[in-house]
């Protein structure tokens, strides 16, 4: 974990309403382990006074990619960065993804920023396995070709159709699990939305699957000091059986057994 | 090097000696590993940990903390080990760390505030105990103990009994006579008193028409309530003689001498630490380099160094 | 044009009716002629005159502002044209602006309360009385009658002795139990409450270690106050029957919004007037559009809307 | 009194650390009268919320000048500013200066950005006289062209002596009234720091001139409403002989009898 001023390389408006950073981060870059973030302190407004986290997207010597999407005060400004600006990164931070079991077969399921989340460890997970990746159209696809040049499947669904499979990601994800994933047990890994991390849970815990999930959860200080960050995890060792976990120390990173779902408590 | 060059920034509140008047707020900091990897602990004058009580506490549901102009308003609730807890997993830690320790207490009755204090008083590696009266979400029957005098005596007063450690009650904002309740503090034997808390302050989603904290309402902090805490320490530390530990909106030095200049003689950095996690350290910079442009040699020579000639007496 | 396309904006205050919720506050928009040439006074729900006592007043020495984070220090210190002068020299102009106009009354004792609606009274073109209770510089020997409930109900008492047209205690922020006074003013006869007045502040200037402002002390106000307000409006709303007008920090439709859901039935705008003048306009555009998003027929319908289900009660 | 969205035209470093900017404003441009000033809302730092009063330096047709040095947090998030960007300025405002009486010798004193507030009372005064500027050092002396090119006669003083005389603006003005105003009644207009402008009332008062003063001070609301921007002036209607006037409403422009400087009350 280390403060470090990092200067912007580079900066573009990518597909789907996300943009690239590159930044020059060499006390940070080097160190960054799958689905680690950093917590990015950007000149935003009066109103947003606190930094952003971000899942690092690549990394390359001193450098880091950042994948993002502008939603609201902090992101909007975060576009206005031009090369040679100087930004305030903290990191690397969190609990990322373990190192994918040998015997396991490797399966991404990402939505939305996940593809960001799910590269570093599609790159470094030594073999290649298959990667669902969803969205609202084909413009929200990202990162196809980066995980084809690993060498990884990519399966595509589109809520309306326009590439891939017209659906959810975890269509996508059971029409291969019925028909194409044999007698092999997948190990899942997956970043997106509350709705879809959950779905895949359900399916790995129905099939005694593990399945690694990265939640997302607005922080505050993000080491674990001021406890804004929190998810209800399951913890035996208390009488109700459940506990609050700290995204940014305990996570981003959860076995889908840990997390107790919000409504269902 | 010259003593005009190198001015003492020691500060004193009781029986402690602090290296620097600049301590990291109750809240703002965890309980002192979290930012080790980060912040020089050695080079703070102090560290206030979480606020600690009875039992393991697991504090309010998310959302926890919602940003506002120039503010932060949390909802936090206090979660935490419990006094055995910290003692358990936190104390070894924090003996090893050469810096002070305080740490902040709180009880839903006046009872627990003794026990966990008497608990912690067996303790090596506590320093001192900041006792906080002043969060919104604790009141024994329907009555906080910060803002009602005689609630507040009485916890003081128990704490006082329970220990012989430095005793600094941390006063409630949202009063509208804060110097009686600085000089009750000193009345039932504190030895400093720390102010401010957060201000209580609420936000609501306008599209679900919800509120955006989990806990309802929560506590406002940051540099938008910084004016409201000078003007608070102002009128507190000229109530008494016991020594003032001011927070409230520290971004950098300066924020941090002003409320030295009106009379604090300490101060703490609370949600800037989320930010720039340096700021303590950097503020403890920014005053030697004050000290030293205006030749003063003693940090102590700030503490209630404001100049009112010519000026109608305020208040 | 369709009911759900034009939504009713008119909300009633005792006797009176403003054709929308939204009117600008006491202080920050002169007697009315300052901004007529920028602002369309006839969109307004109601103006809010500066505050008028018994004879005229000259204010507090200079610098009587200064800027902290998202917020504005004020110690202007209530001068004004006394209540003669008042009658004189602005309310033949306010006779001539289609909007009710309300006059902000503040006195040294209670009976120069009695005294200055008495005088105003006499006269067509007031409709209502802000009672200005709240002020820092105000008190009777040392009581402060915006933080003393007894000094608090005898000038609302007094006040409501002397009209039949609406009165409307001011209440102030600093109090550690903002729904008391509000519940005191609604036995006392007020017809509304509004809230909140600026909360005492300071600021320092660390070089020459003076107070920056002339007066020593202010009252924030603007954004950085915002959530702070919302809680102490949502409090003291809660309290009474009477309605409630909400001001502190609001810059757009949201923050305005954002109280009526909590509460309130009107709102002012205060401190984003001399940012933005035509703020108050914007204000009551943005809540037309809301409340025709949203399909509701009247912007009495946000009042107190809050939805609290499944969360715990706050406070 | 108008509040309009103004364009960046062109916004240029000029000398003495002074920029320029020239924006397009076309309902208050042809309406400043000399002495008036702009009230401008800068997209400025959390701590910086109210607006920034500048004196119009130059008007051509729909556009205005102004000329300012960034001295804080308003005015060095003013220099950010790039063409094309929209800022929102509210004005004419204020009382500026009076038409120079045509059987005065009209004399101008600036220091600061003095020169800024008096140049369009000399392209509007119909004919031309003298002008004394001051500055610290050659640079901070401004607006020397466009004074000559009125066909006024310009006298520089500064302190370091770079440029013409060594001294205050004050004492080239001594030297010339003493030498040179022979039997000539001069008209005063002096816009800059306070002690030079109680300096300029001074020697009005002592020999029976006329001098109008440019004050300067904090403003808030700059339209009357929020009565920040108070001056003691003489009013000898009130009991102790004083009053406060509005620097934004009753000024900037005051005639030097009107002041009652703040020491000798
Ligand atoms: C561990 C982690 C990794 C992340 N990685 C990425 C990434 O690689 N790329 C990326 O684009 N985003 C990522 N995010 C989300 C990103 O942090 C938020 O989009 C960002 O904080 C929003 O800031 P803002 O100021 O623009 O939005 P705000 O103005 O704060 O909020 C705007 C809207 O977004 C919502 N919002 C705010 N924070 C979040 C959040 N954390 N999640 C969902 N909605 C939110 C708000 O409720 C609001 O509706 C990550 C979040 C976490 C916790
Ligand atoms: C009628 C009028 C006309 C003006 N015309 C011009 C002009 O043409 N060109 C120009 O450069 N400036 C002009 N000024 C001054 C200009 O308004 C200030 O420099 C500006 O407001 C400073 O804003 P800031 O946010 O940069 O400084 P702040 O951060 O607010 O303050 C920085 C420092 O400057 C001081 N300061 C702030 N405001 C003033 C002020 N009004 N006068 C003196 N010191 C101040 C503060 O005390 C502080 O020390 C004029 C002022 C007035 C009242
Ligand atoms: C997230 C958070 C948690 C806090 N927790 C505590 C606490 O446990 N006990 C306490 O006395 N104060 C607590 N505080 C208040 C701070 O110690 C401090 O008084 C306040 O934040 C004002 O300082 P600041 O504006 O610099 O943050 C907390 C503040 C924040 C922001
Ligand atoms: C410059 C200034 C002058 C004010 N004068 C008065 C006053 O005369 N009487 C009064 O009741 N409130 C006065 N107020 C308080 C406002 O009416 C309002 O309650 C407060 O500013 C909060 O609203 P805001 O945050 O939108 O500004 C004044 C506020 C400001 C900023
Ligand atoms: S963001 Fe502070 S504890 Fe996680
Ligand atoms: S700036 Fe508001 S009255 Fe002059």
């Amino acid at each position: 974990m280390t403060l470090e001023e990092a200067i912007v390389v580079e900066h573009l408006p990518d597909a789907g309403g996300y943009w690239r950073i590159e930044l020059r981060a060499p006390a940070i870059a080097p160190r960054v382990r799958p689905g680690q973030f950093v917590h990015v302190r950007l000149t935003a407004p009066a109103d947003a006074i606190l930094r952003r986290p971000f899942s690092v997207f690549r990394t390359e010597d001193d450098r880091l990619e950042l994948l993002y999407k502008p939603v609201g005060r902090g992101t909007r400004a975060m576009t206005e960065l031009r090369p040679g600006a100087v930004i305030s990164l903290l990191g690397p931070l969190g609990r990322g993804f373990p190192t994918p079991a040998p015997d396991r077969f490797p399966v991404l399921v990402a939505g939305g920023y996940g593809m960001a989340a799910l590269y570093l460890l599609g790159r470094e997970s030594g073999r290649a396995g298959i990667v669902f990746v969803g969205g609202a159209s084909a413009v929200d696809v990202l990162c196809v070709p980066e995980f084809e040049a690993l060498g990884w499947e990519v399966r595509v669904a589109t809520e309306d159709g326009s590439r891939g499979l017209r659906g959810q990601v975890t269509d996508a994800f059971d029409a291969w699990a019925a028909s194409e994933l044999s007698d092999r047990t997948p190990e899942l890994f997956a970043c997106g939305p509350n709705g879809m991390l959950r779905a895949v849970g359900e399916r790995a815990i129905a099939r005694g699957w593990t399945a690694w999930l990265s939640m997302d959860r607005a922080m505050g200080c993000g080491v674990g000091a001021c406890l804004t960050c929190v998810q209800k995890v399951r913890d035996p060792s208390h009488p109700d059986g459940w506990t609050w976990a700290r995204v940014c120390r305990e996570g981003p990173v959860f076995e889908c057994r840990e997390i107790v779902w919000e409504d269902d408590v | 090097m010259s003593p005009s060059t190198e001015p003492s920034l020691e500060v004193r509140l009781g029986s402690l000696v602090f290296r620097n008047p600049v301590m990291v707020a109750s809240g703002t900091f965890g309980y002192g590993p979290e930012y080790a990897e980060l912040v020089d602990l050695s080079a703070l004058g102090a560290i206030v940990v979480k606020g600690i009580c009875r039992e393991p506490t697991r504090g309010n549901p998310p959302p926890r903390t919602v940003e506002t102009p120039s503010g932060l308003i949390n909802a936090i609730g206090l979660p935490g080990p419990g006094v055995a807890g910290f003692i358990r997993d936190y104390l070894p830690f924090l003996r090893r760390v050469p810096t002070p320790v305080i740490v902040n207490v709180w009880g839903r009755t006046v009872e627990e505030y003794g026990e966990v204090v008497e608990s912690l008083d067996r303790e090596e590696g506590v320093h001192g105990y900041e006792i906080n009266v002043s969060c919104p979400n604790i009141k024994e029957g329907s009555r906080a103990f910060g803002v009602h005098l005689d609630m507040f005596r009485r916890v003081v007063e128990r704490v006082r009994a329970a220990t012989r450690r430095p005793v600094i009650p941390k006063l409630a904002p949202n009063v509208s006579d804060i110097a009686a309740f600085a000089r009750a503090a000193e009345e039932c034997g504190a030895d400093a008193i720390s102010l401010i808390n957060s201000i209580p302050a609420m936000a609501v989603d306008i599209e679900t028409r919800r509120p955006i904290l989990g806990n309802v309402t929560g506590g406002l902090t940051g540099p938008a309530i910084h004016p409201i805490a000078v003007k608070l320490v102002w009128e507190a530390a000229r109530a008494v003689r016991i020594p003032t530990i001011a927070m409230g909106g520290i971004r950098d030095a300066a924020d941090a001498i002003e409320f030295m200049i009106v009379g604090a003689t300490a101060v703490a950095v609370g949600t800037a630490n989320f930010v720039e996690p340096r700021t303590a350290v950097r503020v403890v910079e920014g005053i030697r380099d004050y000290l030293v442009r205006h030749g003063m040699t003693s940090v102590a020579d700030l503490t209630g160094s404001l100049r009112l000639e010519g000026l109608p007496c305020g208040g």
